[in-house]
């Protein structure tokens, strides 16, 4: 961050010809995983990203169990050839934060009281990770629920917005995420259009805020109408395919 | 208890309803804030004591001579850490740090890094040398808010600490060469949403009667914002907490940098 | 679950009495393998995404520089390394690798390393430094033999590996210098034993149903081997596994090296 | 250990002024914390100390449940930046050998078999190190403990002595320690002068061990008073509270 | 492996004079141990190794067990001091992938189904290592479990074969093993001639592997007379004994 | 078994009580002790299997050259580890050292340190090379007092222990340049009280039935105490176990010597 003497827009372009409210290519698909309850691949620029369900299923210890509702649990990896610079095995501490604020959001939709005493296991693997793999492992997550079946309020929907040498934009791929002054991905309750995963870093005054905060919130909106797209013609498929 | 939890939720969100909080505080209100610099300061390079209300949180920072990262070779390094240590709650276990204790770190570390606040560029020492600036956040006590007080008690042990000498690539510990280079003081405010209201600075009962949180770093611009809790939060609730949190904020710096 | 399970086992077995699979392939049939190279190119140095019926293994090359092994100063080093993904099957879990991950890593390290498949010399930099290959196998979705459509992967993305440019002490991320030298393509075929017969590339049920299994992997030569399961292997059907893992892994060979 | 070259002693005085039989100052504090149902904090010399008391509470797996007595668990722990070189995070086999021995001395006080199945748990943590910690961790728990309310049959009180330049001397602090000879923490039972903690390394003779025995038994005799006072005080503290 | 060029052997005989199809020095002694409910040592060539065998006994935790069988559990350790160079602590990927092939082999004769929900915990701890240790700790875990009264349906046997300066030869000592072009360990129940561990790595062709797989089950109906010498000699010890 | 370990326990202070061992033993007598030096001498630097009675330790020493502690530049490294195997007990545990192990690592690496049995200043290369000396003790049967037999097995075996040829910045392995320098014999003695009677050398029923143990490890001076258990020891009851502490050790140190 904060580094604001390079180029990364010229001629009111970005590095890879996007304007700045633009979103980079978006392509999801349903149920890829055969063994998961509900799975979701989604792409996302460079990123590549699985989401797959499992559950409800039954809780162990025992002395977890919550009586009043299920437990759900998201785990965010990183595959160790997702970045150039190979990743060591398992979590590391960003991981473990991005599990749990994924966790806290798709917590907010699904009816998890309808599950007491169990769990359900949302896993979501970035194989190929290039800036706003939160939000894209987010997007795959809610499509995998559902995938799943597992009933829910509404979806979730995500995406980023950011500063760029004194410009917000919308979605930073990876050189703008390093080199940027601020990254801001934001998860949205569409039908509501309410926060359930914000996060922040860099420097934004209060009015570059709400402008960022539109944008993100709009991008998320967009890629809530992906997802639907996606979720309907995997129905339509198997529909035509009986 | 976990019924006990749930009267207490109801209680909490019904007193909330009527424009009230259990210690009768405005909700735009903290609790008191006390900051005690140089808590440990005999053996730590840093330290301070931060007492929020009951919860309680000791931050102690070390220097040590290390490796820069590769991709800013003349800069120095900060870690922050964060233990919940076992005695803080009794929901707090033994062991590394958990999925709690990594939010506190990291959103601590995020307001500290992208605030600029340690001027990293002076704690170049020469090729392949430089200081590493360990940030070690010890919770004693969880009576709601770590996050704050948390953070509170970093930037406070940041502002007091000393440089140890550093003489033919050897540290002598116990004499120093100055004071940390610090340029501004970040600040955390978390506010909490309770049936529709926004309360600043937490307690605990309240964090368990919470929807959502909403964490604010603020120096002259926001820092870092982390959103908490498996509720939602509108537009007008997140900037009235913005709001909020500017004001606060500089009302806590005075403390923090004291007469 | 374990009823279930029970009764899918008895069921495969009775079927295989009378000649047949459940999804009605040959004894001697592998199902349908898809090799996708380069699937995650725009990172990795080399990577393939195998679907080996329902069975999805995807498998990248990282490189990286580093010290050779004392006892071969002037090679390079290969390490393989296996996770088996929770989302792949409600019976993996978070965490280190476990035994059944370890033995797929090493399965798979023993055919590559034993067959001379890398050009290990060819990896030398300099004097304490050599080129270390990173092959990571993440199996996405298990529906049997996991082993093989590991071992398939692994190749194949170590056919597709680049090598990194390497200039002044450091790696230019992004620019490459030519492939990875790799000399023969070790195939590893998987046959499980039920009922007294040898079947070859076992569905998950079968799996469950199996008494035995043996992986043989072959270039020219058998280069590794394998038995898995508590039950017992006769000679002839030792034998016999062997003849059909050097008829399979020359198809699928083929496959790997791609038109 | 062991190198005797170097002047601790001069003119009959230790490094810090004190007489061979003197203890550096000490301040106890009991109810320090919130959340714990008892605490204590000690400051020793340039030690500081607390230490916080659970329980009994459900021991987790049941399989160690002990249908006889409960388990008293305590845990030892250096805070990182407690000494002069960071110490990393965690437990190193210095801690869990005191934590071990701190269990087994407050075991032989706390009446344990009055809450079968149980755990009790006492924490330690060291917020400022100097030479003689798990003295004062013990001290702290034990005035802890009463703070709790957990039924004792006595108090635990701990103090060290050892050999300094030849001479047997009282409380070492830290430079002593690394320098000096001996070190030889003691914990008692006061009622009936019994040892519950008694660990030494260095070198000793038959007569010296006696002698820095006996002073260390009186520098925790010593402690157990200041103990009970900080206890009566705290105690009035309330009722004049109220 | 596959460095040809070093000669392991001269004049048909082998490094330590050894003919091509001859055993290294084997003693086996059974129930050397007081605690464990069956144990063996056996000395092989400059291997050292002990095996002992716990249970069946209770399960934990709970959702682990099994009710139609008993669980079998081998664990392979090297101790630190066992290689040259020494070993650091704790199971590493090859001692996992040992323990995993041994606990199959074993299960294979063990009648696991006398005890359901149960565990039979086997240990095989290598004193001193010099190529063979599997089939060491194989040989000598048959030993006890037999020691232990366990009811087999027979023993385990086991042995390597190899190729060495293009020989086919039995039971690979650490120079052959190291410099050697292929290692062949086989395990077999002796009375069906069946295999029930088999491992290779390094260069054979079909009709090499023939002819060193039936050396080494040759080699192991040798090791499996040693094995019945060792045990019948001490039931007789026991007879004498009383 | 907790209903028969409550009875043993009773049975064992009885005997005691009427001044019996079960064993037969006298209050003051060790169990028979075997000590078989070199036991592991194909590997191993040093090593040394000890019997007392049927409690089993086998202790090896490795030697590797690495870098000195920072505050003693001219002196080797020494470190004790203890693995309590799970062959020797059914209440050990697979897994990293617990608690009791660390206890008799430590208690045993304190005895050899103090009395500075190892001439460590012999140990110095070079600046910043030194010899380190790993002491692993391996319990392999434990019924009673794993301390004495795991302190006397590490002794015999560092005197039984062979310095690395050691030439070119290489060890030679499997060739020496002498002995490792060894100046004396701590040997470590374990009471145990029991209904207010010392017993030496507890077997492993008589340390369920103990009130408290303490270890004294002894040269011509004492170098190291422990106290174990949960029950309390009086003055005079140290003394006297410090008394026979040292008179067993003088015999004890003889056996470890050797004819």
């Amino acid at each position: 961050m904060a580094k604001e003497d390079i180029e990364l827009i010229k001629n009111g372009k970005r590095l890879d010809g996007r304007k700045f409210d633009e979103l980079r290519e978006i392509k999801i698909e349903v149920g890829v995983l055969s063994r998961a309850m509900g799975s979701a691949y989604i792409e996302w620029g460079k990123n590549k990203v699985i989401a797959a369900v499992y559950g409800p299923r039954e809780l162990h210890p025992k002395y977890l169990r919550d009586p009043r509702r299920a437990h759900l649990r998201c785990i965010y990896n990183l595959a160790p050839f997702s970045v150039e610079d190979r990743k060591r095995p398992g979590p590391d501490r960003r991981s473990v934060e991005i599990s749990k604020v994924s966790s806290d959001a798709l917590s907010s939709v699904v009816m998890l009281e309808k599950y007491p005493n169990t769990v359900i296991d949302i896993f979501i693997e970035i194989l190929q990770a290039d800036a706003g793999t939160r939000c894209a492992g987010l997007n795959a997550a809610s499509v995998a629920l559902a995938d799943a079946g597992i009933p829910m309020r509404d979806i979730v929907s995500s995406c980023a917005a950011g500063k760029v040498n004194g410009e917000i934009v919308l979605d930073l791929m990876k050189e703008e995420d390093n080199l940027g002054e601020c990254d801001l991905p934001v998860a949205i309750i569409p039908r509501k259009k309410e926060v359930v995963l914000l996060q922040m870093d860099g420097k934004l005054t209060r009015e570059e805020f709400k402008k960022a905060y539109e944008l993100a919130v709009d991008g998320a909106m967009r890629v809530y109408k992906m997802q639907k797209e996606a979720l309907i013609s995997s129905v339509n498929d198997v529909i035509i395919g009986e | 208890m976990e019924i006990e939890a749930c009267l207490r939720k109801d209680y909490i969100t019904n007193l909330v309803r009527e424009g009230k909080r259990l210690d009768g505080r405005r909700f735009d209100e903290y609790r008191n804030i006390e900051i005690e610099k140089n808590y440990v300061g005999e053996k730590a390079c840093g330290s301070a004591l931060v007492r929020l209300g009951e919860t309680k949180v000791l931050v102690g920072v070390s220097l040590n001579v290390g490796e820069p990262y590769p991709d800013a070779p003349e800069e120095g390094v900060m870690t922050v850490s964060a233990e919940l240590r076992p005695m803080a709650s009794p929901s707090f276990e033994a062991g590394p740090p958990g999925e709690e204790a990594i939010e506190v770190a990291r959103v601590v570390d995020r307001g500290i890094r992208e605030s600029g606040a340690i001027e990293m560029e002076k704690l170049f020492i020469e090729e392949g040398k430089v200081w590493i600036v360990f940030v070690d956040i010890h919770v004693l006590d969880q009576e709601g808010n770590m996050i704050d007080a948390s953070g509170i008690a970093s930037i406070a042990a940041l502002l007091n600490t000393r440089m140890p000498r550093y003489e033919d690539d050897q540290i002598i510990r116990g004499e120093w060469s100055g004071k940390l280079p610090i340029s501004c003081v970040p600040v955390p405010c978390t506010s909490v949403k309770i049936d529709d209201s926004i309360l600043i600075d937490p307690s605990l009962d309240e964090e368990y009667a919470m929807d959502a949180r909403l964490t604010v770093v603020t120096t002259d611009t926001i820092n870092a914002m982390q959103k908490g809790g498996q509720g939602a939060l509108k537009e007008d609730e997140i900037l009235s907490a913005i709001d909020l949190s500017f004001d606060k904020g500089n009302e806590i710096r005075k403390l923090i940098q004291g007469p």
